[in-house]
Parts: C-alpha cells; structure tokens; sequence
C-alpha cells in the first residue's frame, strides 16, 4: 500500500535522505532508527508533504503523494497524521479545540475560524480523548498538561484525522520513562485494534525493539537495515550507528548507566585528595 | 599551578585600556554634541534659556488668572466640548482598530516562517517603515486638502501610521512565536488562513492586544493633536480657545482638562489592561 | 541701557521661507541701524508672534488690530503701536469681505442660511472679530451660533485657508481682508484675494462678494515698551522712513503696494478693544 | 464507555466550544457595531461628495510638475517670463525661453499645435490646431472692460465675465484682465532644482560642470556650482538643510536632556528602590502630568517664556519624554535582576557600590536602547511640534502645504522628511547595536 | 570558631528555620542537606547577614554577627563569601570585574565607583582564576561564560574576599554532573590548600557524603542530624526527608539509576500486550 523509491532530500550540497526506497504492503507498525542527522525526520516530513522531496517517488494505495497540489495535497496530509517529538500542538488553546484541528483539512476555512465544528466531531473528540485516558483534561489548555499527556493529546488530533497512516517523529524523545511507556503503548494500540499503519521515528534500539513489527534502519541518508526487530543485532547497530567495536548498546539507550563509572571515578578521586 | 600565562595578564590590560579609552571618548562626544547643540539651539532662540527661565510660570498664570474666577463656568464647558472629545476619541479608536488589523496581515506576511509569500517579504517590510517614517501630520495635511477637514483624514493619517508601528512590533512577536503548532497544523492539511488563526493567533495575541492598546493610548494624543491642523476634535477647539488668549481661557482650561484627564485615563486603563494581559490569566 | 539683539516677528499669509525672504531688507537696514544681532521669526500662528511679544524675546512685530487688542488686554504694558501703513489713497482702513461661490447662488447673507459659515484665525481682525460682531447686526435672525442660523461655523485657521475652502466648497463662505479699492476680478488693490489671485489659486471669476464691514483700521506696527527709548526712536524712524528709501522693501513688508507708513497710538484702537472684550468671556 | 460520565463530558465540551463560538462571533459583532456608529458619525458618505479630486489632480500634477507664466502688463504693455510666476524664477528682461517670441506681437507655442499670441492694443488670440472642434478665441480690453468674439454660450473652456476671461485647455490657462494678460504653461519636472536662471551654470549638465571648461571666470566650477546650488533662491537648499538640521537638534537636545533627568527621578519613582511613599507618589504624577500634556501644549506654554525657536520646541520634547522615560527607566527598574544585586551585597559592598555594580550594568543597555528609540519617534514629534511653533522642517511643509500652491516643494519636504526619519532609524539601530552588543 | 545558637527565622507564620543550633571548632567543610523549603538557604543568608534572623544567636570568633551594623556588618560579609544556585555574577561586566568586586568591601566608594581598581588586585584576581583554571577567559563577559565555568567565576569572587568562611548555597544545583564535579573539587581544594571553613547546601546526599568532613541535615527548618557522612543511613537519610519505608536513597540522587526497574517493568508489561 505504500511503496517509496528512490526518495532524495538535498540541502545545498548536503545529502539529508539518499534514494531511500521501501515498500509496504499492508498496515503495519514500522519503527525507523537512525543517529541524530541520518535523515529519520526529514524522510517522515516527506512524506507528510511537509518538506518537498528532490526526487523520488512516494505512492500510496495509488496516489501519487510528491505531485499533489493544493487541495489534493491537503487531502493527503489529512490521510496521513504526523505527530511530532515536541508535540506541536497550540499550547494556548484547550484540549478538545487541539483535538478538532483534526478535521481542518476536511472543513472550510470560514467555518473553522468562527470555531463552528459539528457536534459529532467534538463527540468524536472526545470519544478519542476517553480511549487515550484523558478525557478529563478536555477543557484544559495543551500547556496545562504534562508530556505525555500533551503527547497523547498530539495522538488524539491525529485519531481525529482518521488517517490512512501515522507518522511519528521522536514521539518519546522528549518524555521520561514513565510518559514515554504510555505513550508507545497507545500508537500500538490503535495499531492493533484500528489497523492503521504507523511509522514511527526511534532513537533506542531498545524502544524499536520492543513495539514495531519491523525495523528500517538507517545511516547518512541511506537505508542500511530493513527487517524484523529480531534480525537487530549488535553488529548490524553498529552498522546503523556507525560505531566502532567499542559501541555498547547502551549508548543509545535512554537509561544514563553510562554516568555510573565517572561518578565512582570522581568518588576515588576525592578520597584521594582528602 | 602558580604558573601564570603572563598573556592573560597583558591581553586583559589591553582589553582595559581600550574600553576605558572607548567609553571615554563616547562621552567626551556625546557631552560635546550635547553642549554644543545647546549653545547654538540657545542663539537660534528668540528668548534665551536663562532670561527664559523665570518665565515659565507665567503662561500657566495668566490661564489659571483668568479661569480662576470663572471657575463656575466650568462645567458648563465641559459638556459642551464633550462631543469633541469623543470625536478625538474615536478617531483614535477607529484608526487604531483599522490600522492593527491591516498591521496584523502585513507584520504576518512579513515575518520568515509564516508569510504566505516568501518572496515580498522584503516588500512589505519597506512598506512598514514608510507607514512609519511619514508623519500623520502630512498625511492629514494633504487628506485635508482633497477630502477637506473633519475626521476622516486624521483618522486616515493615524490609521497609515499605525500601519507601520504596529506592524513593526507585531513581526517582532511573530518571530518569537514559536513555530512548532504551525508545523502541526500544516501536518494536518490546513489552509494559511487556518494556521495563521489558530495557529499563530492563540500565541500573540495577548501581545499584540497590549501593544494595540499602547498604540491607542499614543493615537488618542496623535488625533488631539492633529486637531491643531484643522482635523476635527478637541484638538481644533483647544487651539481656538487658546490663541484667543485672555478672555476664552477659561474655555481653554476646560479642554484642557477633559483632554488631560482622557489621556491619564486610557493610560492606566491601558496599563492595567496591559499587566493583566502580561503577567495575570490571558483573555483568549 | 543696552540690548544684545533684536527679534522681529512676521505673521503668517505665505510660505514661511518667502516671509522670511520679504522682510530679510528690513532685518538688513536694523541692523545697520542698531548695530546688535537682528533675528527675524516667523511662527505658524498670530499667538505665537503674541506670546513672544508679551514674553519679550521678539521686540518688534507688525500686528493685526485684532492680535494688538489680545495683546493689550493680556498685558497693556507689554508693547505700545508706533506705525501704521497707509493705502495708496492715503487712508489706513481695509474691510472684512464675506465671499461665496458665483455658482453656489449666494449673493447675500439673506442667501446663507442653513449654510456652513467659515472664519479665519480666531486672533485675526478682519478673519473673525470684526465679523462676528457686525454680521450679526446684519438680520434679526443672524447669529454666531452654529446650527442656529448658519449650519455651522468654522474656523479655517487663516486667510489663505479661507479662500481655498471656499474655492473647494467645502465651505458656503467665508470672510477675509482686503483693501475694497480697485476691481474685484483682481481681488482688489491689496489683500488676502489679491494675493491669492497673484499666486493663480483662485479665479476672481468664479466668486461674489456678500458681504463687507465698516472700514477696519490697519494693525499697528508695535515695539515692546520696555525696550530702550533710543531704540524705539529709531526703529520708528526706520519703518516710517522705509518708504522714502527702498520701494521694494516697502511692498515687501506691507505685503502689496501702500504709500509708507505712518505714526499712530493707542486710542485708534480703543473700538476693537472694546469688540474683542465683548467676544470674551 | 458510554454512559453518563461521558454524556456529561459531551455536554461540558459542547459548551467551552459553544462559548468559544459566542467569543468569536461577538468580538467581530461588537467591532462591526462600532464601525457603523463611526460611519454615520464621521459621515462617510458624504465623504465621497466632499471629496474633491480635482484638488487630487492639482496636487499630484503640481508635484511633479511646475509652470512658466508669460506675462503682459497691460498698462505698459512690457511682456516678462518667469518660472512659477516668482521673482526669483525671472528670466532676465528681454530674454525667453525659445517657445516664447517677443516682439511687437508676442507669440506662445503650447505644446499639441495650440498657440497664443499678444496683439497690440491689449489683445490675445487663442488659436486651436487645425482640426480641433473648438473655435479659435480672439479677446480684447476696451475701456477697462473683457470684450470677445465668444457669443452668448460659453464653452466649457471658457470662463468670462465683464472684467476677467479665463481660458483652459489641457495645454496650458490663459487669463486676461485689466491689468494683465497671462499665459501659463506646464512643464514636468522640477524646474531650477539645481540652478535658478540668473546662475551661469544652469543649463549645463553635470558632466560639462564637473570636467568641463570654467564657465564663470571668478569661480572654479565645482566651488561655484556647489555655491549656486546650495544658495538657490527658488528651493533653498540652505535654508532646507538648516531647517532639518534644526528638527534632528530638537529631537536630540530633547530627547537626551530627558533622559538624563530622568535617570535619577526613576530611582525615586521605582518601587524596589524608594522607601518613600509619598516622593515615588509624587514623582510618579509628575510623570504622569508632563506626559499626559503633551510635547504640542507645552511649546505653546514655553513659547511665552522662551519665543519661537529650537530651544522651545527641544525644551517641550525634553518635557513631554522626561515623563515617557520616567515611566518606562521606572519600570526596567522594578524589573531588575536581584540576583546581581545579592551577589555584590554578599561581599559587603556599600548601598551606592551596589547601585554601581549590580544595578547599573543591567539597566544601562535597556535606557540606553529605549532612550535611542525614542530619538527617532521624536524626529518625528520634532516635525510636528516645529510645524506648530518651534520652526525647522515641519513649519516649511506645513507652510507649504496650507498656502496650497507650491506642491512641488511639498513633495520635496516629504521626501526628506521620509529620509530624514528613515535615516534617524537606521542611525539609531546602528548605535544600539554598537553601544549594547559589542561594548 | 562558628557557633550558632538558637537560629530563627520566622516569615508571617512560616518558620523557614527553627531554633538551629550547631558549633564548628576548626575549619570543617560542612554540607547541609534537606528537603525543598527546610531552610538551607535561609540559614546561609542569616549568616551571611544577608536576611536578618527572627531570633538567636551567631558567634564567629568572637564577633557576634548578629549584631553586626553598617561597617562592621560589611566586613562581616567581606569575611564570609557566599556563593549562589545561580552564581549571581553580572552577566555583562568582564570576569575579572566580577571577580574584583570581591574587594568592594575594602575599598573607598569613590574609586571603585569610577572603577578604579589597584593594579595589584587585578594580578590577584586573574592569579585566583589561573588557579581555577578559567584564567583564559578573564576577558570575557561573564554572560559568555558555561555554568560551571561561571560558577568558578563566583568562587574567584569568593576567594578574593578572602573570606575566612565560604558559605555556598547548592552551588551545583544548576550545574550539570561533569560541571558540577569540577566545582565541588574547587571547593574541596580550597577548603584543604587555604585552610577555609566552607558551608554548603546540597541537595543530594552522595554529593554531601562525598565531599564533606560533616553533614548537618535539616527538616521544616530544624536540625534533624549532625554527624560524620559515614553516619549517614538510609534510615538517617528517611528521617531528613522525611520518607516513609518506601525511600530509597536513588531518589535524591542526581544519577538516574532509579529508573530501571521502572524500564524493565515496561518492558514486561510489552511484551505482555505484544
Ligand atoms: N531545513 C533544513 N535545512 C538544511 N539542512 C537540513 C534541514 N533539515 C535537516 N537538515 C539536514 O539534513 C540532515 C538530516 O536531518 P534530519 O533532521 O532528517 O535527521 P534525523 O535523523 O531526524 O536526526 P535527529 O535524530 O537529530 O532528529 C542533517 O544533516 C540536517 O542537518
Ligand atoms: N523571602 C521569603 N519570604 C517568605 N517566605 C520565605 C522567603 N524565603 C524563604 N521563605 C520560606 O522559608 C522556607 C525555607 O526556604 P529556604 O529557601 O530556606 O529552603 P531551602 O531549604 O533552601 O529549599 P530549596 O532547596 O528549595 O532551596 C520555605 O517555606 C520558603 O517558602
Ligand atoms: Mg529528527
Ligand atoms: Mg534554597
């Protein structure tokens, strides 16, 4: 249903995604990893229309999504959510309003700014609030709302779309642990009971790992990995991560072990000098 | 340890020496600028500050002398140059309104990230600094002359200028605006209209209300004054009475008073309004 | 008794630049005359040249008769008249003329009726006080007031701005100076049309006159009474003698052609005091 | 999930919305409501009556145009050009441009075949190209009275009374009167900009003036032309530059004088550093009065004390912005950063070291940017309140403006006006970012 | 040589610090630990003169501090440096006119006024710097500067007071693990090479256990322990925090090694819904 071939994003002289190609063929929960700079975001945003490829071709069920235009491209982007690390929502407006911003690409311009959205749209929205947790919290303002609520509140806006596929850009970078659980659990949820396609951009391995059916991997622009979560061993890491025979998984992992020995190293230090 | 790269010392030295020579010689011009501009101000001056100096009180005098015993007059003037000063007032409000608008469409498609067109961008911005640059008095001048007097052309006059203020500190709050709910509502196939209003609006309104109203408080005075050139309002009167001199001061105190007070009024109005917008509960 | 300078003021009616330029002769022969620093002012209004005169920083000034009464009546010790300019036929008198539009069918007062009514300067004799005291005497029914008998009264701001308005229609008529002697198609011998007519704002043609005051008399030349009596002296001698030595200076300073002029003092104006403290408070 | 928990969110969602709606609708209405009181009480439509557009057309034409009147004095009979009908744009006695000749009978070229010639005996011939549907019109004065060939109807060129006959066409007026017969014809451009016509160098182009031979024998030409230029009597480029120089010495004088009363006043008046009540309370209304009068009222209350001048218009800024600074240095003051001050006093400085140190450094750079803000919000106050009293450029554009005829000169005071702001702009941004980023 | 004796401070009806009591014989480097709000700051600043105590008493080699006015109260505070959470240098005045302004206490008014600094000074304050190691950026603003390189500025500001005490109030609070570390081990120097008594808030316990010869903690404004590091147990640590069983030290430590059981829980809740 989504097939990608040769898609290419150049800025200036820098190559961002390089003849990235990959096809899918029925929905499925996709996880993208990649060090900082290999081109995760800016292939999503591609995607999305967000961003104008350089070349390449992105179809889906038929579409061919880099040459809509207008209205047609609008549509698109309204098949197909986004939900971003920093959640970008309108941290001034209350929750149920971020929700219904949804459904802008399918209502009028007119409509919209006098704030006059059907009922059963905001029924639906917060129908879509109560499945992601948080319906108590509609009437609050986005910025009210902790990380992973706001997140969900990002997801809810997405679900309110009624998108063909969900793109996900880092959707737990900015969260602790504790959010970011939550937070994973409901894109594989509504990938599981609604059958939406996700592809979610991960920067651990282990969260890759742990939620996606398949993992494509990628480095510099290029995709170097693609297939099952399984297939994901330390060596080809430190393929996608281009890291040397030191490269320890933990590197990438969201849990800071890595301070311990420094901390015990300071510790000797002191009690040296005392 | 004790080892002291001795070019730390010298560099810091230097460093010292040139900022106290700078600032030494940005006074020494400035106090120069400042004495100079003065001494020849003061020649070009039929009366000179000094011989002025004891004099300054004596305008005020002679108004309160002859007001004074009038004094039971003065509500009677009051309201009968109360229409006036409405006039003034709405001038001040209308082309505030119109101006902030049109300041809103033209600071939104200047400022990089939201325009709807990349391209004009400079365009516009020129366009804002000329709305800035002319003063209402010349716009309202030549208004006159076309449209003849009366409200209208001040408030053309106010409104072009505020085009250009409001529309300067308007990009200014647009570029801190943060971008990310723009990006998210792109994401969902909105139209620029859409992002702009619920995407931009929610973040820098409050902002942009505190400066209109800033502005309206400046227009107010802007219109009393245009008055002076034959522009309708309190102005016109107050500029009669007061070149009548002895005889219709009492009148002239009167406007004075009402346009005194209007302006202190707005202004604590508008700075409290300003506060609460600023640092209390926002209004949207 | 020393002075280190001496400040004429000019009044409006041209571009403040060219008002500068007509009077620069009479600035010349000053300071000549007195040998201190001579400063020639023009500020936009009849109050500015007034405040500068009753504040003392301008010495001399060529007033309106109108402007020398307020003068005299915020501080009679301020200045005293010494000069007058006299009209080719020798008198010292102009007239306030109501004018309209030849289109508008206007012919008189009697005409003006529920039309807008326009006054010069407040400070002015002819562009306002004169008028409002006269024109009123015209008809029972004629008064000041505005939306009583006329729609509305304004006022312009000046002479010029007078005749421009009414040329524009903006307003129905309005008054302003002239000398009443010659034709009206060249605005008369002297005045605020004649003028108007010389620069090509207006054509004669086009207006009617409606209405003219009893002969107003010229305003003074004042110099302010604390200065030096040998300075007095000569700045009289001076003016009065400016004729006699340089024409062109002369029509310069008066503003269109005149004989000289010659002394006048107080009392000549005692009549438009006593009109323009009835127009006060 | 269905249940009453839901309905009730249902309901309370409904509701923010609905109100949000109210919000959205009611804001606009009220603006609208507004809009529509101002359109009946400014009385917009009989705007567009009173509007005149013919005065619209004078301007813009007469602003980048300018006309030479040949004229005839009809009691000596001696013909003169001048430009702009101004002594000082005269040709010399004798002398004309070569569309005019003199003679016995004078004749006018107009531009499109029209022409006009003075005959003997105080009379002219408007004569129409060949082919022009209008009839030619042949005028005289006899016995101090217009007579013409014109019959009972007038044209709509024509206007004509017993002693006046206006004639205008689109290529040029022609007026006869008693006195005078007058032929004014339009050029574009703005004529004797460089040079009036009694310096030897108009006429000359740059190039010939600047490399070419020596025109005047006195004079090198680049001395004598720059002297020709600057003290050109129809524009005035000396006076004009004297009288913006004299608007940027207002808005400066005032502007730093201000500012320097206010620094220490804003202590006073500043909530973290004044323990008295009543000086920040009376400190505080006198801001509020000198500003809330503003800079206009108070030159006409200085002018008494101080007569027209620079001073008086530098002096009503300098009052109306010691206000303004007092208020906004009072303000940057209440929001300093304590932490600064904290840091110093723990070493044990004293209060004024603390003012010194902990204070001075961070409010500097704000007064110092808002202080050169206002340097260039007050060129333009300077314009103002010099077209009022003070003098400088404003009193030339106003003055030009109200007497309604030289509109060229109009256009060329708004142009510098508009550079004189912009540049004032420029030059102050240019010093903040000296002064504050880099030290 | 410090003796404190009943220290109060009350703020309405808020005791910020409540009858403290404690005495230091030699130069100690002490660190005060305790819960938000238990009135570490407060008490620095009593000492340090810098918010006049309720009640109680301050004795420091005889002066009793309390009572200190005008001069004398400013040569207390010349003699007892006090270091800032937020460093609270002037930002926009070079490093080494921060550092100077050590010296304000000594010097005439006048001349410091006009910045008119001894020669001899600046040698010292750029010597003291050169020892922290920050000798190189004398010449910059202080803005300019890292967190914990401005940290090191203030405590040049501190050693040119020559201060007979430093007191610092979490100066690693803002501070990131490798900054803080660096200016703790300053600190520690100090204390050992010039012989100083230094008294610092800390808000963690292995911060405190690290570096200091005694732990005085601190719960709702009362001095809860005052012992050796070593005596400080879990239990110790849950009466100053005021814990209930479920404490456990990782929770005010800055290292995040308590978020694994967190993660491993996550990861067995995945794959239970997987
Ligand atoms: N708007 C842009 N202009 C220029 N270069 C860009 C732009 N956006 C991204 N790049 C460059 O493209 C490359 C890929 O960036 P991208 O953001 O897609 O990487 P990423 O894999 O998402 O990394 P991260 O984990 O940091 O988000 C980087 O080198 C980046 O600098
Ligand atoms: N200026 C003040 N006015 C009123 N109350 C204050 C003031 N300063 C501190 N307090 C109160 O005194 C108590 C102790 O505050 P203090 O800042 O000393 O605590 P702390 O131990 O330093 O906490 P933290 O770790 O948050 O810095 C708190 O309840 C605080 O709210
Ligand atoms: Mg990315
Ligand atoms: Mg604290």
């Amino acid at each position: 249903m989504l097939a990608i071939e040769g898609l290419t994003k150049r800025f200036g002289t820098n190559t961002a995604v390089d003849a990235a190609s990959f096809t899918v063929d029925e929905p499925r929960m996709i996880g993208i990893i990649g060090a900082s700079g290999a081109g995760k975001s800016t292939m999503l945003r591609m995607i999305n229309r967000l961003t104008d490829a350089t070349e390449g071709r992105v179809a889906f069920e038929g579409r061919d999504v880099l040459t809509l235009r207008g209205k047609a491209r609008r549509d698109w982007q309204s098949d197909c959510a986004m939900i971003f690390q920093q959640f970008n929502l309108v941290p001034r407006l209350d929750v149920v309003s971020n929700v219904l911003h949804g459904t802008l690409g399918r209502r009028s311009t007119l409509a919209t700014i006098f704030n006059l959205f059907p009922r059963e749209d905001i029924h639906r929205a917060i129908d879509i609030l109560a499945r992601l947790g948080i319906a108590e919290h509609a009437a609050k303002r986005a910025e009210a709302l902790s990380g992973g609520q706001q997140q969900r509140v990002a997801i809810a806006r997405a679900l309110m779309q009624e998108p063909k596929m969900i793109l996900a850009d880092e959707p737990i970078a900015s969260l602790d642990p504790m959010n970011a659980q939550t937070v994973m659990e409901a894109l594989r949820r509504i990938h599981e009971e609604d059958g939406r396609m996700v592809i979610a951009n991960l920067h651990t391995l282990d969260t890759a790992r742990r939620y996606c059916d398949r993992v494509i991997g990628m480095r510099k622009g290029r995709i170097v990995f693609d297939g099952a979560p399984e297939l994901l061993t330390t060596g080809a890491a430190r393929d996608i991560y281009g890291a040397g025979a030191d490269f320890s998984e933990e590197a990438t992992s969201t849990e800071i072990r890595e301070r311990e020995p420094y901390a015990e190293a300071a510790l000797r230090d002191a009690e040296a000098t005392v | 340890m004790a080892y002291v790269d001795s070019d730390f010392r010298a560099h810091y030295f230097e460093m010292l020496r040139r900022k106290r020579l700078y600032s030494g010689i940005v006074l020494a011009i400035f106090v120069l600028l400042l004495a100079s501009g003065f001494l020849l101000a003061n020649d070009r001056n039929a009366g000179g500050f000094l011989q002025g100096m004891p004099q300054v009180l004596d305008f005020p005098a002679d108004v309160v002398a002859d007001a004074a015993p009038k004094v039971a007059e003065l509500p009677a003037h009051l309201v009968t140059y109360f229409p006036a000063l409405l006039e003034t007032v709405n001038i001040a409000a209308v082309s505030t309104l119109a101006g902030g608008v049109l300041a809103i469409f033209v600071s939104l498609l200047s400022t990089r990230g939201l325009a709807r067109f990349p391209r004009p961008i400079p365009v516009f911005r020129r366009f804002m600094d000329l709305c800035r640059a002319i003063p209402e008095i010349v716009i309202a001048l030549i208004l006159i002359f076309v449209l003849g007097g009366g409200p209208v052309p001040a408030m053309i006059a106010i409104a072009f200028h505020t085009i250009g203020a409001l529309g300067k500190l308007f990009s200014e709050v647009n570029e801190n605006a943060d971008l990310k709910p723009v990006e998210g509502l792109s994401s969902v196939g909105a139209s620029w209209m859409q992002r702009m209003w619920l995407g931009v609006v929610p973040q820098v309104a409050p902002n942009w209300l505190s400066y209109a109203l800033l502005r309206f408080e400046i227009n107010v005075r802007a219109s009393a004054i245009l008055g002076f050139v034959g522009a309708g309002g309190i102005g016109y009167e107050l500029k009669n009475t007061m070149s009548w001199g002895q005889g219709k001061f009492d009148e002239a105190a009167a406007i004075f008073i009402l346009l005194f007070l209007t302006i202190v009024v707005f202004d604590q109005l508008s700075s409290a309004v300003r506060n609460r917008l600023t640092h209390g509960r926002a209004v949207l | 008794q020393e002075i280190d300078g001496f400040n004429i003021g000019i009044l409006g009616g041209e571009n403040a630049q060219d008002r500068l330029n007509s009077y620069q002769c009479l600035a010349d022969y000053t300071e000549e005359a007195l040998g201190v620093d001579v400063k020639l002012f023009a500020p936009a209004d009849y109050n500015g040249v007034i405040q500068g005169l009753l504040g003392g920083t301008i010495d001399m000034a060529w007033l309106g008769a109108s402007a020398y009464a307020a003068t005299y009546l915020s501080d009679p010790e301020a200045v005293e008249p010494v000069l007058v300019k006299i009209n080719l036929d020798g008198s010292y008198g102009y007239h306030s003329i109501g004018f309209a539009r030849k289109d508008a069918d206007i012919a008189s007062l009697e005409d003006m009726e529920g039309k807008v009514f326009g006054f010069g300067d407040p400070n002015s004799t002819s562009g306002y006080l004169i008028p409002s005291i006269e024109i009123p005497q015209e008809g029972d029914a004629i008064t000041m007031e505005p939306g009583d008998y006329f729609q509305d009264v304004v006022f312009t701001g000046g002479h010029e701005q007078t005749i421009v308005a009414v040329n524009n229609g903006d307003i129905d008529a309005g008054v302003t100076w002239a000398d009443g002697q010659g034709d009206w198609a060249d605005g008369y011998n002297s005045g605020a049309l004649r003028k108007a007519v010389d620069a090509g704002l207006v054509d004669m043609n086009d207006m009617v006159e409606i209405w003219r005051s009893k002969p107003i008399p010229e305003g003074p030349v004042v110099l302010r009474k604390a200065l030096p009596d040998e300075v007095k002296a000569t700045m009289t001698e001076l003016v009065d003698g400016i004729y006699d030595r340089d024409q062109d200076c002369a029509y310069n300073i008066a503003a269109g052609e005149t004989l000289g002029f010659d002394p006048i003092d107080h009392d000549a104006y005692l009549s438009i005091i006593e009109a323009r403290k009835s127009q006060s408070n | 999930m269905q249940g009453t928990a839901s309905h009730a969110r249902y309901a309370a969602a409904e509701a923010l919305l609905s109100r949000k709606r109210l919000m959205a609708f009611l804001v606009p209405g009220v603006v609208l409501a507004y809009l529509v009181y101002i359109f009946f009480a400014f009385d917009i439509p009989g705007l567009a009556q009173r509007a005149d557009l013919e005065n619209g057309r004078t301007l813009i034409r007469d602003a980048y145009s300018y006309k030479t009147h040949v004229t005839r004095d009809n009691r000596s009979g001696d013909v003169s050009v001048s430009i702009e009908g101004e002594r000082k744009g005269d040709y010399p006695e004798g002398t004309a441009p070569e569309w005019v000749a003199l003679g016995e009978e004078t004749v006018v070229t107009l531009p499109r075949g029209h022409e006009v010639r003075f005959l003997p005996g105080n009379a002219l011939v408007y004569d129409f190209p060949e082919g022009d549907p209008r009839a030619d019109i042949e005028a005289r004065i006899e016995d101090r009275e217009v007579v013409t060939d014109i019959g009972e109807a007038l044209p709509d060129h024509v206007s004509l009374s017993s002693s006046r006959l206006n004639i205008t066409t689109e290529a040029g007026r022609v007026s006869l009167t008693n006195n005078r017969t007058e032929v004014f014809r339009y050029f574009t451009g703005w004529e004797l900009f460089f040079f009036t016509l009694d310096s030897p160098y108009h006429g000359h182009s740059f190039w010939s003036i600047a490399f070419g031979e020596r025109i005047d024998s006195e004079r090198t030409n680049i001395a004598g032309a720059v002297s020709d230029f600057w003290n050109n009597a129809m524009w005035r480029h000396k006076d004009v530059a004297w009288a913006i120089f004299e608007t940027i010495l207002m808005a400066f004088l005032g502007t730093a004088g201000a500012a320097l009363i206010a620094l220490p006043l804003a202590f006073v008046a500043a909530r973290n550093f004044s323990r008295l009540w009543a000086a920040r309370f009376g400190v505080r209304r006198i801001f509020d009065f000198v500003r809330g009068v503003d800079g206009l009222i108070w030159t006409i209350v200085l002018s008494r004390a101080f007569g027209p001048g620079p001073l008086t218009g530098a002096l009503a800024i300098l009052l109306t912005d010691t206000g303004t600074f007092g208020k906004l240095f009072s303000e940057t003051l209440e929001n300093v950063d304590s932490k600064q001050i904290e840091g110093v006093q723990s070493t044990g400085a004293k209060k004024l070291q603390r003012y010194r140190f902990g204070v001075i450094p961070q409010v500097i750079p704000v007064f110092l940017s808002q202080a050169l803000y206002m340097l260039e919000s007050n060129t333009r106050s300077a314009t103002i309140i010099g077209a009022i009293t003070g003098g400088g450029i404003g009193l030339l554009l106003t003055q030009a403006i109200i007497t309604q005829k030289d509109w060229e000169e109009v256009t060329y005071y708004i142009v510098l006006i508009i550079l004189m702001v912009m540049f004032m702009d420029s030059a102050s941004s240019w010093l903040r970012n000296k002064l504050i980023r880099g030290e």
